[in-house]
């Protein structure tokens, strides 16, 4: 088991619509965007099973989540995570004064972490905003 | 030339818009005058005596005026706004829209300065012994008008958008340029000493860029035409010539066709196209890491701000791929 | 007995789908079903439904906890907070109708705030490339009528706008494109193989965030120009000439583009070259540009502030006349330098969707959110107002992608006493007035 | 109940009445113009100062999709041209002000009424929220047909009553006003990236010319009996040599006669005559035909037109003329916005700077005055700028002086870069004519009015009418360009359906403002009700059940109500 560094973007996917309008603090929500998508050849240079939770972190920020095969893809050196808190917790906030985060396109490194926890929504939020307690 | 020197006693609260710092107002009024010139904070209205100290006296016209501002700026935008005439000493780092739609006179700062200074300028000279960040000397929102006259020199660094639809002037970047440079450019003249990343004129009709550094990545639509032995702000040399940008409509004169220009420096070694692309890795020394661990100490630093601080300190330009990564170890090390 | 209700408008997405079938209780209170949505609209209009939904504004105590307050505590706070603060900042906007959105812009005036729609996250930088050079463009019945060349960049519409490729640009068949798909090229540009790109004639795969450099060599191509290197942004030279050729060859084009390309590295100029690269194709045939815009009325938020203010975004009015600037007064950059001291968010979440060193900021600024539901915004901020739901249990106004306007329905009836959004913000501007005048 | 005014010793002028610059006072009582008022009337004394109505704006492009578009991807055009006022809500923006400006300013300039000149149908909504928004001034829009598939089927097959339901239904689920047609035929060809230049052009797959367009439209117009005539602007707008096709189309009005009960006397009113009156055959060459042009609508009484008079400013043009607005970007290389509207029209916007230094906007502003000079008849030519397209409606103050001051304008005639080509090109230099202020307020009040079919409502002064009155600090005695522009810019008192808007220059009131409509009554048509399911179906992008524009976005409604059953 090793780190890698990968570049990030994030985006939608339909089970990101669909469990957002049916609520955010559930946790079909964190199911659905608690997530990193990853190729295969990724997977085996971080030298983890799939559905293992890891630990992402990029110079805005660290999350924990799972890493999950990607559904549409290959796209080696890509990893996606759905649009939401987890992602935001690592994307670049990086405007270059146009008003608009870059939120693709931010180097994170990815390492194993099976044994950390991805945070409900609600929990995440407290724990970023305010340091609360995981 | 008369000096009004305004020294700032107390940092507003949130940002200071303080256009009226600018040779054409403070011309011939009174201190008690001067003092009582809005600025303003949010929805509040306030006057520049509310936050700095007022002494000297203005000449009868804006170009017989000096106006030296100093204290920290960092919360002040709009100096020397539109101005027409006179001088500027900015002794500190101020904010935004230092300079902007500014039509003659001398600003010079000390310090940095934020985003969009420069923006409109049609004359006079912008002197930045620091860093400028981002659509410096670039026209405002929705204006194919960007810079028409006057220079813009900047001792450091500058970041994206220099220069955006440039349409004459010049401005002399000392150190490196982040991305987007001169950009919908249709005249003007850009010298860059140090390096530049990536889409370097692009867009471009018309206008000159000067690089004596290294391109990271040349835009795929700008095609290189040969050498040329010529001079780039009184440094001469071979330089390589490209025109572009090819997917852009250009005029013609006496029926020839008018492209944008970069020229960009062979190096001594007789060396050039090997540097367009090649990104020539840096390795930070362990003594510079531990000053870099030291200044960041407890903050959680962006990759812009430390690769700025790389740069201002030791002079070089590393990768921001790079930067984040000695980031992530630096935290992981915590 | 139920009643059924159709031509009923989706406020999910900007395709903003008008074709729904809704069935209700006879009463009028519950939403029974719901046909032809795709599976998020669906869940849109279940989820008005939900059981545990918080109907009474609260106010979040200094232990985390959350305390019910009265419709009138909720008003008195917010009017109180917009009225003190300096420069307050007023985002969201675009989960609602024009008509709160107008409201919002009074309350704006009065307090001198700045006010800020989705775009800022979305398409910002689209409205800015459109302002550095224009957009040609056209209705999404043109395209169903006459395309037969079809680009998708930077954009997933299988997934971010499901219904898309089926009621206007891929499958339909109109007016003089009676086979349908056959008949149309597609193209996708996107650094991964996605659900969409599965069904392109040529997928470009380009390296992210290199589209700038994609679009120029494109639009080169186009011209018959040379281009410089064997592999253009992660794609075959040759690819590149072929992809220019199918664009000129076709009758009437349009590109379709997201997120892949606003949020990427180059922002608005990735979007400025799209829109040159339409420019120049109308030399040689006819092609238009639509942003694929997310939230079903942030575009209603751009026509509304543009009619009354003249910028489509990131309006500041603290000086009491419009002035914007997306890098100085978009609600990102207010927050990253902290120039705002006090923030509303209405019909949006930017809790869950800015970035978190903006959202720590909102959580530490006076704040006030009104959404239907709980959202990570909600639960950071000091108070939230739950409000009746847009397009399901109050109508208005909205603006689809391409700016058509459609009048959305209220198809059920809200929880008992509990407030529409243009109510609340009416109560609150006419308390505001008070506070003002006093 | 609404005060009572009386404005006592103002000169007069009022074509309605045939009143020229007598000295009397004009009573206001319950909305309306009234003979006498109560001892309770407030006095407003306009002892040396001009009274006329309300004036009306027959047409400017002032809400919609194309407009706002305009606003919104033009920053700079509100860049320093913003105040802030504290008292009226904010104002915006020059070339395209925000909807508030928009009315603030008309009624600064003593305009009550103004008309919307291009709605596409499916954006009806939209030019009605913006309508909703926009204080003080009456408003209505034209629904655009010129482009519509519906007309054109209905058209080819000879189909005369099923034109007019579809348009008795166009005009009534869009609330709109009167018939626009803007380059018949060629705004559908765009949808190709085609266009009609001349009337005779077939529009590609439709089988059917401008010309058919122009004379089904016109005589449906008459048949239905509507208060306005058909409105158009014909093919080949800004083109050199494009005079031909502008008389080409004036032509097609030939023993056409006015059938309404609204005192219309026109079949046919052609706006921004000054961007159709071009000779030559390329920019070198350009010169003005205004003569040519005015000599034929001098001889023809069914035909009213509007100026479209060039101020040299920088603005946006915006027109539902798409092919017209692609030509102008291919010129200029500024920023281009096209919008085509599925089944209906398209439109384009690009921002130009009329520059007095270059010789053909310098032309452009001669022609359009020559035509305003050479107008024999004042009651059937109307001033306008085609705001914003030649310049904005603020510049009319400068206009009039132009046109009431032979020495105002030969002093900007004279100045310019290229003024003795100018001069070569055009006639203005030798035309000493000065418009009088009866002549304006037939050009500004009566004329409009009566070509729109209100004129029993507004644009007069007569006892029964509305009450939209305005004051101007200026009379006859001293009518020089300067203090012409100067009075007219900033009225001292406006009334606006008997409530006091503008007092010494500044608005005091906001009173609601209606927006005019026009309801056919036609016999039931089956054939049409199917076929509008049918391409609504199979064509549109939007469900007929949602086309309608509902009532609460104009709730003031005029509706102007024509049996043609």
């Amino acid at each position: 088991m090793s780190a890698i560094s990968i570049n990030l973007i994030s985006g939608r996917t339909i089970q990101q619509g669909v469990a957002m309008e049916g609520g955010k603090e559930k946790d079909k929500y964190r199911k659905a965007c608690g997530i990193i998508e990853m190729d295969n050849e990724d997977f085996k240079k971080l030298g983890v099973m799939k559905n293992t939770n890891v630990e992402v972190t990029s110079a805005y920020g660290s999350v924990v989540v799972k890493a999950i095969e990607a559904t549409q893809g290959p796209h080696p050196g890509v990893a996606f995570i759905p649009m939401g808190p987890w992602a935001n917790t690592v994307v670049s906030d990086e405007t270059y004064s146009t008003g608009m985060p870059t939120f693709k396109g931010t180097p994170v490194t990815i390492e194993p972490a099976p044994d950390k926890q991805v945070l409900p929504t609600i929990k995440l939020m407290r724990y970023n905003c305010w340091g609360e307690e995981q | 030339m008369d000096t009004v020197t305004l020294t700032m006693k107390m940092q507003p609260e949130l940002y200071m818009e303080a256009e009226t710092i600018s040779p054409d107002q403070f011309a011939a009024k009174s201190s008690e005058e001067i003092g009582a010139l809005p600025v303003y904070m949010g929805n509040e209205h306030h006057t520049l005596s509310d936050f700095f100290d007022i002494s000297g006296n203005p000449g009868k016209t804006a170009a017989d005026t000096k106006i030296v501002v100093s204290g920290d700026l960092t919360k002040v935008k709009y100096i020397g706004m539109k101005m027409t005439g006179g001088e500027v000493e900015v002794l500190g780092s101020p904010d935004m829209y230092v300079g902007a739609w500014m039509a003659g006179g001398t600003i010079r700062v000390k310090g940095n300065v934020d985003s969009f200074c420069g923006m409109g300028m049609t004359g006079g000279e912008l002197l930045i012994d620091g860093n400028a960040k981002n659509y410096l000397g670039a026209a405002y929102r929705g204006d194919w008008r960007g810079m028409q006259g006057g220079r813009i020199v900047v001792g450091g660094n500058a970041g994206s958008d220099l220069a955006l639809f440039m349409r004459g002037g010049e401005i002399i970047v000392n150190g490196n340029v982040d991305v987007h440079v001169a950009t919908h450019a249709e005249g003007g003249t850009v010298v860059i000493k140090g390096n530049a990343k990536s889409r370097v004129g692009g867009q471009m009709v018309k206008g000159d860029i000067y690089v004596l550094g290294e391109i990271e990545r040349m835009m795929p639509s700008y095609k290189y035409i040969g050498d040329e032995e010529i001079q780039a702000d009184g440094i001469s040399g071979t330089y390589q010539v490209w025109i572009g940008d090819l997917g852009e409509r250009h005029g013609k004169r006496k029926g020839e066709t008018i492209y944008g220009k970069i020229y960009l420096k062979v190096k001594d070694t007789g060396k050039a196209a090997e540097s367009v692309r090649a990104a020539r890795k840096i390795r930070l020394s362990d003594d510079q890491k531990k000053q870099i661990k030291d200044a960041f100490a407890g903050k959680e630093p962006g990759v812009q701000e430390v690769r700025a601080f790389i740069s201002d300190t030791f002079g070089i330009d590393i990768k921001p791929m790079q930067v984040s990564r000695f980031i992530d170890e630096m935290r992981r090390k915590e | 007995m139920t009643k059924t209700i159709s031509d009923v408008i989706c406020p999910f997405c900007g395709t903003l789908c008008d074709d729904l079938v809704v069935t209700v209780s006879d009463d009028g209170t519950k939403l029974l079903d719901v046909e032809n949505a795709c599976a998020i609209g669906a869940e849109k209009f279940l989820h008005s439904q939900a059981s545990d939904r918080v109907t009474r504004p609260r106010m979040l105590q200094e232990d985390g906890s959350a305390v019910e307050v009265s419709y009138d505590e909720a008003i008195e706070y917010t009017a109180q907070l917009l009225a003190k603060a300096k420069k307050p900042l007023m985002y969201g906007w675009s989960s609602t109708s024009c008509e709160a959105q107008s409201v919002g812009s009074e309350i704006a005036e009065q307090v001198g705030a700045i006010i800020d729609n989705t775009a800022a996250v979305c398409h910002g930088t689209t409205l800015v490339a459109v302002q550095n050079v224009g957009i040609p463009s056209c209705t999404l019945g043109e395209v169903k009528n006459r395309a037969d060349r079809i680009i998708f960049w930077g954009c997933n519409p299988a997934h971010a706008h499901p219904r898309h490729m089926s009621r206007y640009s891929i499958f339909p068949r109109g007016y003089f494109t009676g086979k349908g798909h056959k008949n149309r090229k597609l193209i996708v540009v996107d650094p991964r193989t996605t659900d969409t790109s599965s069904l392109a004639d040529i997928h470009l795969q380009v390296e992210q965030g290199a589209d700038y450099e994609l679009l120029q060599a494109l639009r080169a191509a186009v011209r018959g120009q040379e281009l410089t290197g064997d592999i253009i942004a992660g794609v075959p030279k040759a690819k590149v000439y072929e992809s220019a050729e199918l664009l000129k060859s076709g009758r009437f084009g349009v590109i379709f583009f997201g997120m892949g390309v606003t949020q990427s590295l180059g922002k608005d100029h990735n979007i400025d070259a799209a829109i040159m690269l339409t420019k120049d194709l109308n030399e040689y045939t006819k092609f238009s540009i639509i942003a694929m815009r997310g939230h079903y009325n942030v575009t209603g938020s751009g026509q509304v502030l543009g009619w009354q203010f003249g910028f489509p975004y990131s309006v500041d009015l603290s000086r009491g006349f419009a002035r914007y600037n997306p890098g100085e007064t978009g609600s990102i950059e207010l927050l990253k330098r902290k120039e705002a001291d006090a923030i509303m968010v209405l019909g949006s979440d930017p809790g869950a969707h800015f970035p978190i060193r903006c959202v720590r900021e909102i959580a530490n600024l006076p704040s006030v959110c009104i959404d239907p539901h709980i959202t990570p915004t909600s639960e950071i901020c000091k108070l939230h107002v739950p409000v009746a739901f847009v397009g399901v249990e109050v109508g208005g106004n909205c603006y689809r992608m391409d700016n058509v306007p459609i009048d959305s329905r209220k198809v059920v009836e809200p929880p008992e006493g509990m407030m529409t959004d243009e109510e609340f913000l009416r109560a609150v501007n006419t308390r505001i007035t008070e506070i003002k005048a006093a | 109940m609404a005060d009572e005014y009386i404005i006592r010793n103002g000169h007069v002028y009022d074509p309605k009445q045939g009143i020229k610059g007598d000295v009397m006072d004009i009573c206001i009582a319950d909305g309306k113009i009234v003979s006498k008022v109560s001892g309770k009337a407030k006095e407003i004394d306009a002892t040396g100062k001009t009274v006329m109505a309300g004036a009306v704006e027959i047409h400017a492009h002032v809400a919609g999709p194309k407009v706002n578009e305009g606003r919104n991807y033009r920053p700079e055009d509100k860049l320093f041209t913003c105040k802030a006022t504290g008292k009226t809500r904010m104002e915006g923006g020059f070339s395209i002000p925000t909807t508030f400006r928009t009315g603030y300013n008309y009624a600064r300039m003593g305009y009550t009424t103004v008309m919307e000149a291009a709605m596409p149908p499916l954006y009806a909504r939209h030019v009605h929220e913006e309508i909703k928004d926009t204080p003080i001034v009456d408003q209505g829009a034209y629904p655009v047909f010129g482009n519509n598939w519906f007309v054109f089927e209905y058209l080819k097959n000879n189909e005369e009553t099923n034109v007019n339901a579809y348009i008795s239904w166009l005009l009534r689920v869009t609330k709109g006003y009167a018939l626009k047609l803007v380059n018949p035929g060629g705004s559908e060809a765009w949808g190709w990236g085609k266009n009609c230049d001349g009337v005779h052009d077939p529009v590609p797959y439709f089988d059917i010319t401008p010309a058919e367009i122009m004379t089904g439209l016109m005589k449906a117009n008459e048949q239905l009996g509507l208060p306005h005539s058909i409105h158009v602007h014909t093919n080949n707008l800004g083109n050199p040599g494009n005079f031909e096709t502008t008389l080409d189309t004036f032509r097609l009005t030939e023993g056409v006669k006015p059938n309404n009960k609204f005192g219309r006397e026109q079949v046919f009113h052609h706006t921004h005559v000054q961007f159709h009156s071009y000779g030559g055959d390329n920019w070198g060459n350009f010169e003005s035909k205004a003569k040519e042009i005015m000599s034929y609508v001098n001889q023809n009484k069914n035909i009213t037109i509007d100026l479209g008079c060039v101020t040299l400013d920088e603005t946006t043009t915006m027109t539902a003329d798409g092919p017209f607005e692609h030509h102008l970007t291919e010129l200029n290389h500024l920023k281009w916005a096209n919008l085509d509207v599925e089944l209906e029209t398209s439109s384009g916007i690009v921002p130009y700077v009329y520059s007095p230094d270059i010789k053909v906007c310098a032309i452009q502003w001669a022609i359009g005055l020559e035509l305003g000079l050479l107008a024999k008849d004042p009651m059937r030519t109307y001033i306008t700028t085609d705001h914003p397209n030649a310049g904005p409606f603020t510049r009319y103050p400068r206009v009039f002086g132009w046109l009431m001051d032979a020495k105002y304008r030969n002093e900007r005639l004279s100045t310019f870069k290229h003024s003795e080509k100018v001069n070569d090109a055009t006639s203005l230099g030798s035309l000493d004519r000065e418009i009088t202020l009866y002549e304006l307020a037939q050009m500004t009040r009566a004329g409009p009015a009566k070509a729109l079919g209100l004129t029993n409502m507004c644009g007069g002064l007569a006892p029964g009418m509305d009450a939209d009155v305005s004051v101007y600090n200026i009379n006859a005695d001293r009518l020089d360009g300067a203090s012409i522009e100067k009075a007219f810019s900033s009225a001292d008192q406006v009334f606006k359906s008997g409530v006091l808007v503008v007092d010494n220059n500044e608005i005091v009131a906001e009173p609601a403002k209606r927006t005019f409509w026009v309801d056919v009554k036609v016999p039931e048509n089956k054939q049409v009700e199917r076929d509008v399911a049918m391409k609504f179906l199979k064509y549109y992008s939007m469900n007929l059940g949602n086309y309608e524009v509902s009532d609460h976005f104009a709730p003031h409604p005029y509706v102007i109500e024509v049996d043609a059953s």
